[in-house]
């Protein structure tokens, strides 16, 4: 037996969705956090209901790492029908924990085989007919616990954390995991270097969330008072969280009175018409998609866009084109969202690479909805959004809201008449508007996704229609510095990357990796588009700069070569991945490694 | 001169809006005229109006009536949306959406019916002339079988009936009219407004260059000639005594929620009982059979919930809650945090 | 009065929709192409039915420039709401008829004018109750033919033209038109310096022919069968003259069969949706609209080209965003279009700057779907598509139908078995396919949105999604020399400017003017995307080269700055005008002198 | 062990496709073996058969039938308008559509409804469990009013009632059915095959995983216990003698375009005449009041004029076509250009 290795492996459960492995997976996961120990779970899981193969990840890492990581080092193995191919791509020096009917004959060698019945245990150890086959997961737990080295203690944590709602599932599910533990003392003995150490002082007040379940957070905090949404993964959950806690934080508990309205439309036309049109009458309002609702949605945004009506739009991004594949990750809609619908169209897209940018970009983007009078795009990914995410816990906002520029009765009487809802009064290209509802006779004003004038009459000039135009370069010029700017790590290097999104994870773990291998690279996030000229900065400072992201045909590079004076355009080098997994570290490191010709550490 | 002034203080100027841009002699000319004269005897306060289309000739009418009130023209088919989100965002607007029967039985006939289905509170006006009158005369699904189209075209498409549709989805008040009839469009113009949910009026409204032609179903020849009133109606506003003064036995008397009434006095034989369901389909289906335009209330159901309140949205309108209602406490938040801990 | 000027004006109609002048426009129109005079007519016309102002232009010059010419030499003004508007808008010796009513006291004298009492005319004049109103447009036609020197044989074609198919209102106009033209003998006298004279050898054998009705001819000639469409300005006249045209030609005389289905969809997805159904089922089909249509086929586009199903798309420009000015041209789409839909998509999209492009474009469009099996887009707009322009007749095909790659029954016997949908047998990236109805019981296959390996089969494997997404970049590549070339007129010039689409005709006359002034400007006309190679092989061969186009964005300067090596991409510079008129060369000419500082000539 | 053969010589297997993905239990599962059943028996050609469909768990199943037949499983809510294509494109496919509740009473609400309307040749079933399985169990606009969800959530909104629109469409042949219900649904599915025009199938088919517990209305239990099917059917194909039975006045004989007869024996007293609209209208809205799910064959216009028949469409599929149907001749094309002149 080789030195044991200390928390730092990846762990993954290879089973069959709807098997009821979901419940053991967060078990473990809970356990090990509870350790003290940072974990990043993945949830890898098929477009389908029941009967596919699906895997649960978990990285244990003591640097606290949160990209995904291929090739685990410990393998549950439940689902026959990948079994192969899951032990084919496990580490060398891997324990693999499979059902002992599977055959190991031929298999590999350099591997650490355990063997258990669980089908067999399953059977004649869990008496709860019902629940066998959900139960039979919990075995694992059980197993993988003697294997690590998890104490009974912090499964019991899990346990109760994860069965929270149902506290009367605990025992049965601690019984099932005893049924493993039992099995381990009775008939496996340790093998491979792979175990778990309690830490300190890693996880502290940290919390685990799911990006859309901090976008929903974020939503309520922000204010918002119409959700319409259409179902579609990975997206549906930041609705259905706004849902539930709003029925938790919105409701009257005396007169049963909602404070929001949440509204499954018939369609994501009818979402975002539906946001379009109550953000118009002074709500805060939002819909939450993915890719094929992005496209359904195009013409609806043109209007928002021309007629400048604020509305605050997630696409919770999943590989296109058309349904690609649903349930796995990309960032594949950036260029596409960013001047969604026909004509002349811009839009200010938000980019958050954290849990704690999913709340707080959500939040914040109503602000930016109302003081822009525009549609404001969230731009998370399936990763972000449906996984779990260790973080900080977030802020309690201490800004009121920003409604921006809305002129209420008692304004326009001041300016007795002299107002025009498109008419461009401080230069900044934002312009004045008044509600719907507003009690003046001078308030009221014709809103139309056809040509009109700074007083907001119909109009076919085509002075007037480019004045318009123009002004809204001008807003969006204004706007470029009010998203949220990019972060900048430089330490001088002349080589850098740029990335936007959940990619940061690989990207801050791969410059660990380059700079134990001696080379120093540079770091900016951008965090928002229109780009920011910190990143023109940023590119000038820097003789090589390598643009990191999840698609085919590298679209933030292709906007970053727009946004750079010529000269800088040759600087710029494109990476990308797009095989629906989230990109791990190494596949930034290796072509930055080559381009670079430093030989690898 | 002296001008008349409504309940409050208007005159009937202050409903005017701006000057129409459609063909002399279009219905739509004429059904903005009897909204202008619906708002202002309903003493409709401007600033409470909203006026929300989709695209198309009928589609522009908003601009043409309460200039001071806000509208918005948006795209074509989705007004429905526009306008559902609207009221969500402000329960207290009068909700009044106006769309063509392009935009409404083609584009927009998902949304239509969906709106309906949630009964939204509002007045949902369909200009039906059987054509796309903004692009130039193409036939739209409303058209009836056998029609013909001016460059001689004939249709042999089943119609889609927009009254039917809505009264099979449960639309709680349905009727249909004709541009020409002011008599009895005002009225049920005003109960419209004054019904709580989704109204729906399928008002037949020629287009004067394209479809007024012989051959047509929807010219003013056509309609004049084969309109069947089921009632004569009448519109009491809540403000109002109610004074019927009718024989007994001669007329229907529908109390709306707001405590208005709508007196529908007998025509002919035909006793239709506007709150049966099935009733109201049978006199839609006998007319298409025997080739008359039926017009009248059809269907309502003045009691039924709507939108707002099945959603359980608060009296106050939601986009007028600050952070003090729609923030976590402090409290609150942190009890969120530590159960994700 | 000074010196005549020849056969050099624009003339410019300023009337009422809806009153009937535009019989009288295409009267004049016709009579002076008689005369063998180059023309280019404009219509401007308002989104409207009835009653709004609208403009019709023709310009006439002897060398046959077909671009727009602002600011008309020969004005007839017949509507009071814009009379003001339009005398400021004439040339300096303009020639202006104007209803008498109107008032010239404090108008500009710089100005000749004719008033003429057209009410009253064609009240006392004219006999015919009915058409009055319009006849009374037929009397400018004599006083402009008596202005301009139009001989009546001229005026008697243009009419037996112009009332082709009913040859009985003939008489009655013609007697309209001598009211004005004794009129004008009675009472009014040449002035002004503008007129024409018949010419030779200008205008023999070429035709007048709108773009969408060119479109449509090649539509029918590149073997169309079905298409489905919703109405929309400008793009409803291109499937009309379709079903006008197979009404004549497409129909079995005996049977009443037609050889042809013409759809009126309920809207812009389910009209995408039939022809893609067609596409797939292995009909050549095609659909048509314009920007707001565009935006909602977006997720029908994805579709197409992810399952990769031929379909023909056109898009005739207006200017948007969102609904816009419905009846003014543009080139706001481009961007758009080119990666219609989320997630990593790119379109062939075909880019006619001429009606016979317009033709031969639209015919060959079925061809390169067949062929690259994904959509291709044609991209003309209102200018191209709804105005007449001049030009030789058109060719006859002379080559057969390339229906790609197809496998009947006897090809997937001679196979064996051995095929897949998606597999790429040749390289190329293009793969074979079968029909539905190809009786063979290894033909069929199952065609998805959503993830499939080179066997057609679903699979959320990210290797094979990446293959695949690889092979569609390949196919694309394929594609790229495939499309049509650009149009290169290069003299060795440093300087250059590259346009696409209808711009053509300004920077052909631009090229002229600055020629003159002694700057030789080169030429590269782009004529679809993906952009050749030949595109930086031009901008590598001039040191300055400016971009044309119709639109807010710069979005093919964005384009080509894309596609450029680094080192080039200094050297273009974008013009751009975006009022919703066709570009007038002195847009062109103007940026140009200043921006390479040459003193205008 | 001998294999039956069907007339054109094929063995059951041959109408098998690949292995479900769905859950145990599953209704669409029953569905598919419902429709390999009748497909089979039948005697379809399979190279003649077009699988469309949209998104969702029901529009995968076209997957699991006929795996040599081409399908084409496309975008949300748009499987109408694909077939619809497919079907113009060649009138000799056999166009079977499978699609849900979701994709056909939401998102595809229009295009469902507008392909009625043109009576495009074709089968579209719908897989309707009330529910979105595919997204996890939210609500569908076909669950009824009352209904509970799976987390509690009680149901509101009036459903929409695809058998009904589709009859006042004018769906020539509209049926609701039970996944469960193999007998009756089997000749139902061969008779709408055979039917020339739109035949609409709204067949409730429990998830099992979402929307199978009690409150729904969608569920085995419930379904078990309201079924009212109001025929029993038997499908005798045209290749086949009619050798009806039965006493007088207890069947209906149904011929369709094709020379099949649906044979409706009548069960209780209820004597539905389903060529009769107002009569199909009427027993769908007795069930709804009452609280049953009427089943079997609700509609039926059987010599209504499809699709193709009113485009006129040759014989021929048009795909088939090459440059010489296509093309004008040279004589026409130069014919053209000289009226341009
Ligand atoms: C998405 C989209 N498609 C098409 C159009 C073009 N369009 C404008 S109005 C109209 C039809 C209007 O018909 P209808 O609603 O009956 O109104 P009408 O003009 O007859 O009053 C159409 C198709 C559009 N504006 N937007
Ligand atoms: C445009 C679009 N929006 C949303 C989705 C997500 N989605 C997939 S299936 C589905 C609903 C399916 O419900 P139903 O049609 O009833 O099928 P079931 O799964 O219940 O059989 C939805 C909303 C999608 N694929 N595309
Ligand atoms: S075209 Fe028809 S619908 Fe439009 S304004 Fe004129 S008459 Fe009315
Ligand atoms: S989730 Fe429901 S509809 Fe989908 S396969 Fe499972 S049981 Fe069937
Ligand atoms: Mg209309
Ligand atoms: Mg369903």
């Amino acid at each position: 037996m080789s030195d044991p290795i200390v928390n730092d492996l990846t762990f993954q459960a290879a089973t069959v969705n709807g098997s009821g492995s979901q419940s053991s997976n967060s078990v473990l996961m809970r356990a090990i956090f509870k350790m003290g120990i940072p974990v990043a779970p993945k949830n890898i899981f098929p477009s389908n209901i029941e009967g596919l193969p699906t895997w649960f990840q978990i990285r244990v890492s003591p640097e606290g790492y949160m990209a995904r990581k291929g090739d685990p080092e410990v393998l549950v193995a439940l689902n026959p029908a990948t079994w192969a191919a899951d032990l084919k791509g496990v580490r060398p020096g891997a324990a693999v924990v499979h059902e002992a009917a599977y055959s190991t004959a031929n298999a590999r060698e350099d591997v650490f085989y355990y063997p258990v019945p669980f089908t067999q245990l399953a059977k004649t150890k869990i008496d709860n007919d019902k629940l066998r086959k959900q139960l039979l997961n919990m075995i694992y737990v059980g197993v993988v616990a003697k294997l690590l080295d998890i104490p009974l203690e912090a499964i019991e944590h899990g346990l109760k954390r994860h069965f929270q709602a149902k506290p009367k599932a605990v025992p049965i599910n601690l019984d099932a995991v005893k049924v493993g533990m039992d099995y381990w003392d009775e008939n496996l003995q340790k093998q491979d270097a792979h175990r778990l150490v309690p830490m300190q002082g890693k996880t502290d007040g940290l919390i685990l969330v799911e990006g859309n379940q901090a976008a929903a957070l974020g939503c309520l905090m922000g204010g918002c008072t119409v959700a319409s949404w259409y179902p579609i993964t990975p997206s549906s959950s930041l609705c259905e969280y706004i849902g539930t806690y709003a029925d938790r934080f919105r409701v009257d508990p005396e007169t049963g009175e909602k404070r929001i309205a949440v509204v499954q439309a018939e369609d994501e036309l009818a979402a975002l018409g539906m946001a379009i049109g109550a953000g118009w009458a002074g709500a805060r309002a939002m819909t939450s998609t993915s890719g094929p609702g992005i496209s359904l949605m195009a013409e609806f945004t043109g209007l928002a866009y021309y007629a400048e009506v604020p509305v605050v739009i997630f696409d919770i991004q999943r590989i296109g084109p058309s349904t690609g594949l649903p349930t796995r990750t990309s960032q594949g809609d950036l260029a596409f969202v960013y001047n969604l619908s026909h004509g002349d169209t811009k839009h200010l897209v938000l980019l958050p690479g954290t849990v704690e940018e999913c709340y707080s970009f959500a939040r914040d983007a109503f602000d930016l909805a109302d003081r822009f009078q525009t549609p404001v795009f969230v731009l998370s990914d399936l990763d972000l959004g449906m996984n779990l995410w260790m973080t900080k816990p977030f802020e309690y906002p201490e800004q009121p809201f920003d409604r921006g520029k809305v002129l209420d009765a008692a304004a326009i009487e001041k300016l007795q008449g002299d107002w025009g809802r498109y008419r461009d009064v401080d230069g900044d290209g934002v312009t004045y508007r008044t509600l719907p509802g507003t009690d003046h006779p001078l308030a009221g004003y014709f809103t139309r996704g056809s040509g009109h004038d700074e007083d907001a009459r119909y109009t076919e000039s085509g002075e007037a229609y480019a004045r318009n135009m123009d002004r809204l370069t001008r807003k969006f010029e204004t706007a470029r510095s009010a998203v949220p700017a990019p972060i900048v790590d430089a330490k001088g290097s002349p080589v850098a990357v740029i990335a936007f999104g959940s990619t940061v994870n690989a990207v801050e773990e791969a410059r660990v990796r380059l700079r134990e291998g001696g080379l120093e690279v540079d770091f900016l996030r951008v965090r928002a588009l229109p780009l920011s000229k910190a990143v023109t900065d940023f590119v000038r400072d820097h003789e090589r700069v390598y643009v990191v992201e999840m698609n085919r045909d590298g679209q933030l590079y292709d906007l970053i070569r727009l946004h750079l004076p010529s000269d800088l355009v040759g600087r710029l080098s494109s990476i990308r991945r797009y095989d629906g997994q989230p990109i791990p570290a190494d596949a930034i490191t290796r072509p930055i490694l080559e381009l670079e010709a430093v030989p690898a550490s | 001169m002296s001008v008349t002034l409504n309940r409050i203080g208007l005159a009937r100027d202050a409903y005017k809006g701006a000057a129409t841009t459609l063909c002399a002699g279009c219905g739509h000319n004429s059904i903005t005229n009897h909204l202008i004269k619906a708002l202002y005897e309903l003493g409709v306060e401007p600033h409470r109006l909203a006026k929300m289309s989709g695209i198309g000739c009928s589609s522009k009418t908003p601009a043409y009536f309460v200039d001071s009130a806000h509208g918005f023209n948006g795209v074509h088919g989705r007004m429905p949306a526009l306008t559902t989100g609207a009221k969500l965002a402000d329960r207290d607007l009068i909700v009044l959406g106006v769309s063509g029967d392009g935009d409404t039985a083609s584009i927009g006939l998902g949304q239509f019916m969906h709106l309906i289905r949630r009964n939204l509170d509002c007045t949902y006006i369909v200009e039906d002339n059987g054509t796309y009158g903004l692009t130039k005369g193409q036939f739209s699904a409303t058209a009836d079988v056998g029609s013909v189209q001016k460059r001689g075209t004939v249709n042999t498409y089943e119609p889609i009936d927009l009254c039917t549709v809505a009264i099979t989805l449960g639309g709680t008040f349905v009727a249909r009219s004709f541009s020409g009839d002011g008599k009895q469009l005002v009225p049920l113009l005003k109960a419209a407004i004054a019904h709580r949910g989704v109204a729906v009026l399928d008002i037949v409204s020629p287009c004067v260059t394209f479809n007024d032609h012989e051959g047509s179903t929807k010219s003013y020849e056509w309609v004049k000639e084969h309109e069947e009133a089921i009632q004569d109606p009448s519109f009491i506003p809540y403000y109002e005594e109610v004074q019927v003064d009718y024989e007994p036995g001669t007329t229907t008397d529908v109390r709306l929620h707001d405590g208005s009434h709508l007196v529908l006095r007998k025509l002919h034989e035909l006793d239709h009982d506007p709150t049966d369901r099935a009733a109201a389909l049978k006199v839609v289906e006998d007319g298409r059979r025997t080739g008359q335009l039926v017009t009248g209330l059809l269907y309502v159901s003045p009691e039924a919930e709507d939108f707002s309140t099945r959603e359980k949205l608060p009296e106050q309108p939601l986009r007028d809650l600050g952070e003090d209602d729609l923030r976590l406490t402090r409290g609150q938040f942190a009890e969120v945090m530590s159960e994700l801990a």
